[in-house]
């Protein structure tokens, strides 16, 4: 028997598996083609104070091996979310993960409070890698000292464990992930869209309406493993690996560069039950390879 | 209920300039497709799945067809595939026309290009109440025209091109006071027809069927947006459309 | 007639496109499929000072539409290129422009001096962006004022054009275009390939013996479109861009986003014909989105 | 001369386990293929073409065969071409085995593995100049081992397997002793019995054909270097090898 289960902080995975913030908005789509219990957790689609609409469409476009996308955090607001989606989440037995976003150090202190009003939400993702809005988002990501600013502010205030998702459009990963730890931090997640662009030839124009938008999909992975493992040489705290993950072996690839658990996002649009296949799938992928549990799997690439 | 599907490819054949016919083997999904709504097709590897409208069901024999125009990549690859092989398809998505409790005697379809598939479906469905199908399909030029014959099966069928090279010249509303009497029209094409139509329609009820570039298709990842016309609101095309009543979308 | 000449600063193309260093040798091999007169210029493989080996093997790997790459800058010397690498390009009609690495700011020094002895070299093309050496190479194309400092050096002791290559794996591009731009810098390049990793199942190890390498090919387009874009906003030098480029649709991409020329890398590896295939497909794809020539369509991508 | 060529795949079988034959239809490259050089295959739309050895060849009918194990992603993607698909082929490529002015009368041949293929079309070249040929043949077990027949034609051939499920139990180097005399031998399959190999014929003329990841594939990009004996040298399998004099590299 394969051991699929970990605990992480705040955190008991029945299994490593989860879908990826935007990618799975609020789980109501793809709990009809499968029980989400099934799943380690849920992250749910960005957060912000108020309502966003986002951006003008269209909000995608398809590269090699890959999409760029621009939604631009649209959702329905915190309180809005706790009260309307967090609930039906919550029939689920897994774990729910608030994605939270802001334009202001205020807004997302403000938008961590408001979860602790729900005892329904097990831990915080700090979206400080959203490539896609004019303010915030990004820049918070990109500097050592803001990420860790805004790190301890959301600390401060929130009763959940934190998880800051990292923007790999950075010269130098590991200080800002240092700076998180430093900060308080109690796990990371990475990572995020790469910034990118494509234009359409016969209109002269950007593919995307809001320009650029962040690249993901399988084109991104050998980027997300390569910070993944640097990041995980150099920190303590466990890393939720994502990035162009389609399958087991995806997975297992997350977990030997350093990752404890793995967040799956582009894919779901291809199969809408991918995670639920690459949770029937693990058990398999690991014993080929010569583990006999997730935990043991982690970190065990060979890098001499 | 929306399902994933193997479909067989039945036949795969050229109708018009750059447009093809594929009927398609289905289990499932043919069992409860509606008129209006749409497949979403993995073509070969690529990152996203195609949004194709279900130009045709038969519940019974489990066939739908699929017209579609070469396009980019993803229609071209699409094109290819040939008789016998298999296709992954995601079904049927969004919400159809309207077909429940309604009261029309004559219905009028307007058909622009490639928008004209979806409409096919649904002719024949009112046709099949007894409800009078009258259409206008409009197509750049005169090798782009397809399914003439099949909707004048249903009713009276008038084409336009933009260049005149066949049936009326200028654009599907330059011949709308050539229908006599119509209670509600269903209309699919660019977003410009649409939006000269709704214009020119206003005191008319109508449904349109609208496009916009999808990620999941289903409703999760809101890339298909619409504002609707109360100001403040937004609606999923994938999910909540692509049919909407006419008055409640800003095109 | 589409006209697809252009003048960049020390080089008068017959048309924008040549291989990207690294990818084509020193011309040899691609000789017998073309005559390499056909190029608009070629880009030598890097040169340092003395002959290197290079990283231990595999050195290459796939990844999805792209691949890794850590050669480590192999190369025989600047002294033996000159000496029996030039003279055989030189018979070609075309531009010769060389790339020149170090690990210390007086090894670019030096091998820039070196290239002063040679009059059949057109121009430099300064490489602070390879990502696969331990020493030099990428740290001088991370920060702005290393980068400005070696551009100014090389310029000082240069009589050639200098095309500085910029490296993807930064936070902010502009600032170290402006600041190579400021420091005296020709033009520029860019991008190089963006650091990766892959690991193999069965045996736990990175597939490059180097553990990380550089992503290229068409997964990392979308990268380098969005970086042309925002760089050639800030700059006043012409841009070589390169990345992922496959045919000349792809070209034209580059041309809208604000190339004056572009390289082609990986795809010459699938076809060893891709650049003259190129350069035969361009007028058609210039003509047939409604442009007259190559210059016509720098920078016209309309981006309101 | 290299070309590129699309080549029609006349045959595909499989003749053991993941093991698949290919017959392809050549107009230029068959014309001057040598046994040792291979071809690098388009595979599907893949970054990297893959290199595969030339396993027999017929200049006048423009036959190529080729024998490849299912590996990975490309292996297995080429192993579900059929009959009548056109490949994109580049080659030949590298320097085959010395042929030229070489007076041996008795060669031996030792293959492990996925090594054996190119010792093919080797063996049948001998044969034909009149040279005694001696096949020495490993594979990992029973249903691995391919071509016996083929090479029991040439000549005496002895089959090992790790597991001893078929010939005889153990590595290729454990059956020396039972090959009579030979002048010269040649050999192609995993590092490590090449190393092995080498060490233990260190009195032998000896030619060994080598294996690395490969990006170009004509010499261009310096992916596939190996060091030289001599300690400061370096070669490139692609073009310099991939067959190399056994004194000369460093394993
Ligand atoms: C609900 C719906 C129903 C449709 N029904 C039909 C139909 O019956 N017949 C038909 O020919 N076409 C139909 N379309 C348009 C069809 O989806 C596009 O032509 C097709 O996706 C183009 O893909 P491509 O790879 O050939 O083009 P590319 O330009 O290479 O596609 C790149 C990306 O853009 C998207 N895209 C491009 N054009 C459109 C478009 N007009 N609408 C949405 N996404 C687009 C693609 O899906 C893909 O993600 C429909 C679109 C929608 C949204
Ligand atoms: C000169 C030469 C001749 C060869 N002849 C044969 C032959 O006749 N029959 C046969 O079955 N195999 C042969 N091989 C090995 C064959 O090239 C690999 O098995 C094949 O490339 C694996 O590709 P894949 O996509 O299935 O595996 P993957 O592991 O998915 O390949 C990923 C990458 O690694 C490369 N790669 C993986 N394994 C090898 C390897 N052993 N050698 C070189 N590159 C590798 C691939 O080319 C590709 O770039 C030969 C290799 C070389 C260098
Ligand atoms: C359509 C889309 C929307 C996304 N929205 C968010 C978001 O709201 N918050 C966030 O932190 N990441 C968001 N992401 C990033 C993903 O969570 C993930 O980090 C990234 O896509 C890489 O994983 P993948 O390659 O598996 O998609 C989004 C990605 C996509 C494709
Ligand atoms: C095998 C290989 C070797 C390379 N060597 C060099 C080099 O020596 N100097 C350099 O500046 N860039 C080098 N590059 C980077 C390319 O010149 C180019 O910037 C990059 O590959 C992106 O273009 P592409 O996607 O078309 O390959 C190399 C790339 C590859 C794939
Ligand atoms: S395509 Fe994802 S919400 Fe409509
Ligand atoms: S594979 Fe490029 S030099 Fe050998």
């Amino acid at each position: 028997m394969i051991n699929l289960s970990l605990k992480l902080p705040g955190l008991s995975l029945k299994n490593p598996i989860m879908p990826a913030s935007g990618c799975f908005g609020f789980g109501h789509e793809y709990s009809d083609f499968y029980n989400l219990s099934k799943l380690g957790a849920i992250i749910l689609k960005a957060a912000t104070s108020r309502e966003r609409f986002g951006n003008p469409t269209p909000r995608v476009a398809e590269t090699a091996s890959g999409m760029l996308n621009a939604i631009g955090l649209q959702n329905p607001g915190v309180m809005n979310i706790i009260n309307h989606e967090v609930p039906f989440l919550s029939q689920f037995d897994t774990n729910i993960i608030a994605n939270i976003a802001g334009s202001t150090l205020e807004e997302y202190v403000e938008v961590a409070k408001s979860f602790n009003e729900t005892d329904q939400v097990h831990a915080l993702e700090l979206n400080i890698s959203c490539p896609n809005v004019k303010e915030g988002g990004i820049q918070f990501g990109t500097d050592p000292n803001m990420a860790a600013h805004v790190t301890e502010a959301v600390k401060k205030v929130s009763q959940l464990p934190v998880y800051v998702k990292l923007s790999p459009n950075v010269t130098d990963i590991i200080s800002i992930a240092k700076a998180v730890e430093a900060a308080g931090a109690d796990g990371l997640s990475m990572i995020n869209t790469i910034t990118g662009m494509q234009i359409h030839l016969p209109s002269r124009k950007p593919l995307i309406a809001n320009k650029t938008g962040g690249l993901s999909g399988p084109a991104i992975k050998p980027i997300a493993i390569r910070m993944v493992y640097e990041v995980s040489q150099n920190v303590n705290i466990p890393i939720i690996g994502m990035g162009g993950i389609q399958n087991a072996e995806d997975v297992l690839e997350f977990l030997l560069a350093g990752a404890s658990a793995v967040a799956v996002g582009t894919a779901n649009f291809q199969n809408p039950f991918v995670c639920s296949e690459i949770i029937d799938e693990l058990p398999k992928v690991l014993e080929k390879y010569g583990f006999s549990s997730v935990q043991e799997a982690i970190g065990k690439g060979i890098m001499a | 209920m929306i399902n994933k599907e193997k479909m067989k490819i039945l036949s795969v054949r050229s109708i018009a300039h750059q447009t093809i016919e594929m009927v398609l083997e289905s289990e499932q999904i043919s069992k409860v497709a509606l008129p209006g709504q749409f497949l979403h097709i993995q073509v070969g590897n690529l990152t996203l799945r195609r949004p194709i409208s279900i130009a045709n069901n038969c519940s019974e024999t489990g066939r739908i067809t699929i017209l579609f125009k070469v396009n980019g990549q993803g229609t071209n690859e699409l094109s290819s595939y040939q008789s016998g092989e298999m296709l992954d398809i995601l079904g049927p998505l969004g919400n159809g026309f309207p077909l429940e409790s309604r009261s029309e005697s004559t219905v009028l379809l307007i058909g622009g290009g490639i928008g004209v598939p979806p409409l096919y479906y649904l002719g024949k469905t009112f046709r099949c109440k007894g409800i009078k199908v009258i259409s206008i399909l409009g197509f750049q030029q005169a090798n782009d025209v397809f399914y003439e014959d099949q909707f004048s099966e249903l009713g009276e069928t008038i084409i336009v091109t933009n260049d005149g090279s066949y049936g009326f010249k200028g654009l599907v509303t330059d011949v709308l006071e050539r229908i006599s009497a119509f209670d509600c029209y269903y209309a699919c094409g660019p977003k410009p027809m649409l939006k000269a139509l709704t214009d020119k329609l206003t005191d008319k009820e109508g449904f349109i069927s609208l496009e916009e570039r999808m990620g999941c298709g289903v409703g999760a990842c809101f890339a298909c947006v619409l504002p609707t016309t109360d100001g403040n609101g937004y609606k999923k095309i994938c999910k909540d459309g692509p049919v909407f009543p006419a008055r409640e979308v800003k095109l």
